[in-house]
């Protein structure tokens, strides 16, 4: 498999088709896997394919260090292609101008990771080629809210606890934003002042502001690739916000992120029919 | 300061220009008393009304928050309010798994014909909020690492 | 730091009997920045204006804040009297301590804590208020009528006639629409033409109307006061500035059996051809797709007959552009094609009733055509099938109307009525003639809508049944028509020699395009959507567009007329201004931090917001980012809450202002 | 003949500090996959063996996150300032690593050349820094190559060895370890376990030296494109110190606090006319290596860095100082 996904990049590089592939590398075997810019066809063999890799590289599609390198070929796993729908739908990006290169995925670490234990999206959908195919079939069964549901079985005061200790630990190093793939504006509101809308220290004010606004600007937007969970030093558990909105979305709203590219965007639309049995 | 004074909730209200901030003009001309908890800032439309402004009532100890504006169909701007329904109906979801007391956000529609309608609703919240005493956001505090958590010296 | 004037108002005893109007003036004056802290029993009577004046002056105020009602009633006295006294009058603020502090409250001294917060809010807003000017947006004098149907011709004369130029756009060959075609009116059953035939003219000759028939809008740019209109003139193949009308042509022509549009297929036309004979302009059109020169090369018998010159087989579509200040849309509406697909929208209901198979079941409007005089009959109502005068008629009303199952929710508020004058006219033409109604409800709001249908049914002896027709079959010449009274709560069976079907009004095809194009809200149905349903019926969201007649939802002509006539008044308001002037508190877009995600472009209600490229002076791409158009923008503020990034904000209620005014409320 | 303590008298005396109302910093689990240094609320918290280091660095207690320097307060239309209290609570970090605590006598000119710190020196007077000696080591750890190890002092007030049979070899570096433990330990001819630390892995000179002749190589843009910009190694590493100013408040008042901040952001060298110096993320990563390598030594004569290895385990893209250094030696993509 390895050796067609190189094929098809080398093949790329050669024809100038693009001038970059963002894919994954490993410096030897059982060394972290990072992401890797291969811009030659000889450096081809630098690319690697295997359960360790995490990254969803539709982060680097963003940075204007990489957008200066010309017209990319990028390796996306299922989960990582729907970012690639959302940023489309958000103008982030052309898809003429990006070839996508889709990876079946059987699921990434060992044991599986959370999002992959109920993962519906292993083969890519939109890609201009998928390498590879499914051993296993998708098991569509497997019920996705279940930490969230656990964890709401708590009372509203555990629940704020729970969060007090955890975002107690931030460090606002904001790694959960630099490694999100829809998280793109060129200044972000926590960079603001004049007024400052949150906090910049990392108090508990300033971490729930912090937070709940990552979170909510992630309504409707988030693709569940958890890379802000994986990202974050001090372990907070953020996939649990992402996934409350998640679930909302796609109960009230029948709505999942990066899923249908014809959809129109949840938040920016609005139905006549839209709940609001929380309104008085 | 003598005696402790008996616990006065603050109420902050976030609401439109064209129903709901008439609506409490309405009960005014119309004499509908009410408790004078609450403090209005008004803002063209609710699809105006932001959730960092409600986050940052509450950190500015806000005891309940109110967001009002007008009934579906009526917006001033059409659609304003339906803009507004959606991300309010998501932005609760985040703040129920955060675990902050929906108790304390109340959302509602009120027309500029509905003084009276906003002589209850005020009157309603703030002896809710009486009853559930003051609103301690974000805490029990962490005192594991108290030093960190020096709050801002004023209170 | 700005020298802040606090203004406290008595208002009389209305404020001061519950607020120490005296202790709120010297709290605030305690304030950080406030210069100026004072209080008069009445601050809007003239001697309050004139101290709020005098202390501008003697304490070099820069901004203001009044504490006395609700802005509502007062920002804009106040506004404009500290504009007479030099300051900018975006920099004042109210503090409403009247309707909602002393009027509510009766604790003295809550009231007076209140009021002081309350003040204290408007004095955090008022540091941060920036001066403001006004828009000013040039007015192009000139309106855009698309359609030319009697809404249209309407509005069109209004305007025209009180000095501005008007173009008006019309699909057909002729202006006139539907109500051309209409034999008699409710409830007066004066005749249509003899109504709308002069108007007509009026329109072709008025030397202020621009009159593009046989032409479609293809596209709209620019905003209020400032639109560039393309519109498409359609091939033609007749020049009418050189032809006569003489007629020639037409009577020449050897294609005669072409089925005529106007007379909704019961009567023909020849391949050369004027719709009507009253029509505007009273110029023929080659139907390119009968006319045997255009198809194969051949005849040509009209162009040599035409002594004018007039035939040109080489025309063209043309495209023209005009500048227009203001468009208003009277499109109109078709029928709800019965049976049949309806285009884009997937209704095909009542297949149950023959239409379009049996040729004697025939919708309203084609009756109209067999009882005109003008009509293809004469005027004489002959059945199609076989010219015999039909001795038994069925109406059904709420054909697709108000049937959420198989047709559409709403109801077409016409079809009582001229169900009710049909039955009328068949009467007085056909005396020994019986006509039944299968109907719904009988929906007859109105000046004499009721007496005119009691007149159907007790004078002219039309026969009502409430109840549902649920299959019409043919046999032995008869159509079989199978319903059920359900007053009587008995099936009922009629044989009739001819079935009309009060089909549904829907918008007219391309309505939904139209409406992008202009950037006007629609309904799930089609329909144009008014900007407020109570105070602006016949303004749109799109500043500069308005809508009158059908195209906004069913109506009958005294409806349809008196909008069109509402939609001019609006346009003379506009027009009597060289410039209009719009409120500055508007959103704004930071370029340099908006990251082109265009959530506020998606969101906006007025389609304010547009996508815009930056460009170094070389053309290469900086960046992308989102502009407000000030002409458009109403000033809601939804960019600002779904703009991520915060790069949109709203002047006069800016993200610094509302946050200061939370931070005050410690 | 040394001075012993077992692990169970180790937690007993944990207990017996925080009773004497002293905060106690050490290892902890957190969660399961995450320890880090957090103030303990009983001795049992210790979190002693099975882990290379935790993920967060022991600068956050003498160095917090956030601190206020002074509050401001609106009295009327006059403006009263209030000096932040200074913290004086007696500390007790135990069982930091020895990457960690050799952090501290590097940073300590930082706060002292041209104004002294109050908050910090007041911190590290009152805080008594045990370190223990490490036992393990990992791909990331490269303590030797800065001139450090598994056993240094530097830092430490005392030092626990490990003799590998639940209790520890306690060697006082000063009088300030001595009294900590005095009456806390017995003797012992037990020999403490002394682990071999990481091999070496560049030399810091020839980081120099490419420092200062290579800063327009392209090597920056080809080693560190895949950096995010984000704070993760900065914010856990030992000696990373910068700061902003920040004024937080209301209407009433408020505080100045200084924040920790990172060269990392794009943030943090924008100017007021949107001109950035560092416009790109390969600058930054540049600057940071500079920082630590050249210029710091160059001011204060201690290369910024102990080798500890949190960049390259909390980055989330495997990019660390190591990585890049590496490279450097090497010639090698990384």
């Amino acid at each position: 498999m390895i050796e067609s996904l190189r094929k098809i990049c080398r093949d790329l590089l050669q024809s100038n088709e693009v001038q970059v592939v963002i894919g994954y590398g490993q410096s030897g075997p059982g060394k972290p896997v990072h992401p890797v810019f291969v811009r030659r066809p000889e450096d081809i063999h630098q690319l690697v394919w295997n359960e360790h890799c995490y990254t969803n590289l539709v982060a680097y599609l963003k940075r204007k260090e990489v957008q200066s390198l010309g017209k990319a070929a990028i390796i996306v796993k299922g989960c990582d292609e729907r970012a690639l729908v959302v940023l489309e739908k958000e103008s982030q990006l052309e898809r003429k101008n990006l070839h996508v290169i889709g990876v079946a995925c059987e699921g990434m670490g060992e044991p599986r990771l959370r999002k992959c234990q109920t993962c519906k999206v292993r083969l890519p959908r939109f890609a201009n080629e998928v390498v590879g195919q499914m051993a296993s079939a998708v098991d569509d069964s497997r019920p996705r809210w279940n930490e969230l549901e656990e964890f709401l079985k708590q009372s509203p005061a555990e629940r704020m606890a729970y969060w007090v200790e955890e975002l107690g630990r931030c460090l606002k190093c904001y790694a959960c934003r630099q490694v999100c793939p829809l998280c793109y504006c060129e200044r972000c509101l926590v960079d603001k002042n004049r007024p400052t809308c949150i906090n910049t220290s990392a108090t508990p004010k300033g971490n729930f502001a912090w937070h709940i606004t990552r979170a909510f600007h992630l309504a409707g937007r988030c693709v569940g690739c958890d890379e802000c969970t994986r990202a974050c030093p001090v372990g907070i558990d953020l996939r649990l916000l992402n996934q409350s909105l998640a679930r909302a979305a796609e109960e009230q709203f029948n709505y999942r992120a990066g899923m249908d590219p014809q959809a129109e965007i949840l938040l920016g639309s609005y139905s006549l029919q839209d709940k609001e049995s929380f309104i008085g | 300061m003598s005696a402790t004074p008996a616990f006065e909730p603050k109420i902050v209200a976030f609401v439109c220009n064209w129903c709901t901030y008439l609506g409490a003009d309405l009960a005014g001309t119309n004499r509908l008393e009410y408790p004078a908890n609450v403090r209005i800032i008004r803002l063209p439309c609710t699809g105006r009304i932001d959730f960092n402004l409600l986050i940052k009532a509450f950190e500015m100890k806000a005891d309940a928050v109110l967001v009002s504006g007008c009934h579906p169909g009526d917006c001033h701007y059409t659609s304003g309010n339906y803009h507004a329904r959606r991300r309010w109906m998501l932005f609760r979801e985040l703040l129920a798994i955060l675990g902050v007391d929906l108790d304390r956000i109340h959302f509602t529609w009120i027309s500029a014909a509905e003084g009276k309608k906003w002589q209850q609703v005020i009157t309603e919240i703030t002896e809710k909020t009486r009853e559930m005493g003051p609103y301690a956001y974000l805490s029990p505090a962490r005192t594991a690492t108290d030093e960190q958590w020096r709050e801002e010296a004023v209170s | 730091m700005s020298r802040i004037g606090v203004f406290t108002c008595w208002c009389g005893e209305n404020i001061a009997r519950t607020v120490d109007v005296e202790r709120v003036a010297e709290a605030v004056a305690q304030i950080p920045g406030v210069r100026c802290s004072v209080h008069n029993k009445y601050m809007c009577s003239d001697p309050g204006q004139t101290m709020i004046r005098e202390k501008i002056a003697s304490e070099r105020l820069d901004v203001l804040v009044v504490a006395s009602c609700s802005p509502h009633m007062h920002l804009k006295t106040f506004r404009k009297a500290a504009g007479q006294a030099g300051i900018n009058p975006y920099l004042v603020e109210m503090s409403n301590i009247r309707e909602h502090c002393s009027w509510v409250h009766h604790d003295k001294e809550k009231a007076t804590e209140k009021a002081i917060q309350l003040i204290r809010l408007s004095v955090e807003k008022v540091r941060r208020n920036r001066a403001l000017e006004p828009i000013k947006v040039p007015v192009t004098k000139r309106a855009l009528v698309i359609g030319g149907g009697v809404a249209g011709i309407q509005a069109a004369l209004d305007i025209a006639d009180t000095g501005y130029e008007v173009v008006m756009v019309e699909r057909e060959p002729s202006i006139g629409g539907k109500m051309a075609g209409l034999s008699e009116t409710f409830p007066t059953l004066d005749c249509s033409q003899c109504i709308l035939t002069p108007r007509m003219v009026e329109v072709g000759q008025h030397s202020r109307i621009r009159l593009y028939s046989y032409s479609e809008v293809e596209s709209v740019d620019g905003y209020v006061g400032n639109f560039k209109v393309t519109i498409r003139q359609k091939a033609r193949y007749v020049d009418i500035d050189k032809c006569t009308g003489c007629g020639e042509c037409w009577n020449c022509c050897p294609l005669k059996k072409q089925l005529s549009e106007f007379d909704y297929g019961m009567g023909t036309r020849r391949a050369i051809y004027v719709p009507f004979p009253q029509a505007v302009p009273a110029r023929p059109v080659i139907d390119k797709n009968a006319c045997t020169k255009l198809k194969k090369g051949g005849c040509g018998l009209c162009e040599k007959k035409c002594l004018a010159k007039a035939i040109n087989f080489k025309d063209q579509d043309k495209l023209v552009e005009e500048l227009v200040g203001a468009i208003i849309v009277a499109t109109g509406y078709q029928l709800y094609r019965v049976g049949q697909d309806q285009g884009k929208r997937k209704l095909s209901g009542y297949g149950e009733y023959g239409y379009g198979r049996y040729k004697d079941v025939i919708d309203s409007l084609q009756f109209e055509r067999l009882v005109s005089a003008s009509g293809p009959t004469g005027g004489v109502i002959k059945r199609p099938s076989d010219g015999v005068v039909p001795n038994t008629v069925v109406f059904i009303s709420c054909v697709g109307s108000r049937d959420n199952a198989k047709g559409l929710s709403y109801c077409s508020k016409i079809c009582c009525m001229y169900t009710a004058k049909h039955t009328m006219l068949y009467k007085h033409k056909v005396h020994e003639g019986q006509a039944h109604v299968f109907y719904m409800d009988i929906r007859a709001g109105g000046k004499n809508y009721d007496e005119f249908v009691r007149r159907a049914i007790e004078q002219d002896g039309a026969r009502y049944h409430r109840g549902r027709v649920s299959k019409i079959t043919e046999e032995n010449g008869k159509l079989i028509v199978r319903g059920a009274d359900t007053l009587a709560a008995v099936p009922l069976t009629i044989e009739a020699d001819m079935v009309v079907l009060a089909a549904a009004m829907r918008p007219s095809d391309g309505a939904e395009e139209l409406a992008q194009e202009l950037g006007v809200g629609y309904d799930e149905f089609g329909f144009f959507s008014e900007s407020h349903p109570k105070l602006r019926p016949v303004e749109t969201n799109a500043a500069g567009v308005f809508i009158c007649g059908a195209c906004h939802a069913p109506k009958d002509i005294p409806e349809a007329v008196a909008q069109a006539s509402a939609v001019a008044g609006k346009v003379q308001v506009m027009f009597g201004h060289d410039e209009m002037t719009r409120e500055p508190e508007i959103a704004s877009i930071n370029e340099q931090t908006c990251a082109a995600c265009f959530a506020c472009v998606r969101t906006c209600p007025y389609h304010a917001i547009e996508k815009t490229e930056i460009r170094s002076p070389k053309g290469i791409l900086v960046k992308r980012t989102a502009r407000v158009n000030s002409g458009l923008c109403m000033g809601c503020g939804t960019c600002v809450s779904v703009c991520p990034s915060k790069s949109a904000d709203l002047e006069g209620f800016s993200e610094q202002q509302i946050y200061s005014m939370i931070e005050s409320l410690v | 003949m040394s001075e012993v303590i077992s692990t169970t008298d180790l937690r007993q005396l944990v207990g017996d500090w925080l009773s004497q109302g002293k905060r106690v910093v050490g290892p902890r689990q957190v969660k399961p996959d995450l320890i880090l240094y957090e103030p303990l609320v009983n001795g049992e918290q210790l979190l002693l063996d099975g882990f290379v280091r935790p993920s967060n660095s022991i600068k956050e207690f003498v160095f917090p996150r956030h601190e206020s320097v002074y509050a401001y307060l609106f009295q009327g239309k006059e403006l009263d300032l209030v000096d932040a209290e200074v913290p004086f609570r007696e500390q007790v970090l135990l069982a930091a690593r020895p990457c960690d605590a050799a952090a501290l006598p590097i940073l300590d000119p930082l706060f002292n050349w041209d104004y002294e710190d109050e908050f910090y020196n007041t911190r590290r007077r009152t805080t008594t820094v045990v370190s223990l000696a490490c036992l393990a080591h990992d791909d990331a750890c490269f303590c030797t190559s800065v001139g450090l190890g598994p056993a240094e002092t530097r830092g430490s007030d005392a030092i626990l060895l490990s003799t590998g049979d639940d209790e520890f070899v306690v060697q006082p570096v000063n009088e300030k370890g001595r009294a900590l433990f005095s009456g806390h330990t017995r003797g012992s001819a037990a020999e403490p376990t002394f682990p071999p630390g990481p091999k070496k892995k560049f030399k810091p000179g020839h980081v120099q030296t490419f420092l200062r002749e290579q800063f327009e190589s392209s090597f920056w843009q080809e080693q560190t494109l895949r950096c995010l910009g984000c704070g993760a190694c900065a914010y856990t590493c030992p000696t990373c110190h910068c700061f902003d100013i920040v004024d937080e408040g209301n209407a009433t008042g408020g505080i100045r606090a200084k924040n920790w901040d990172s060269c990392q952001f794009s943030m943090f060298t924008l100017h007021a006319s949107g001109h950035n110096p560092r416009n790109v993320q390969a600058q930054r990563q540049r600057q940071r290596l500079l920082h630590k390598f050249l210029v710091y030594p160059e001011k204060f004569g201690k290369i910024l860095c102990t080798g500890c290895g949190n960049c390259t385990r909390n980055c989330p893209v495997s990019l660390g100082v190591l990585s890049v250094l590496e490279a450097l030696g090497t010639g090698q993509s990384i």
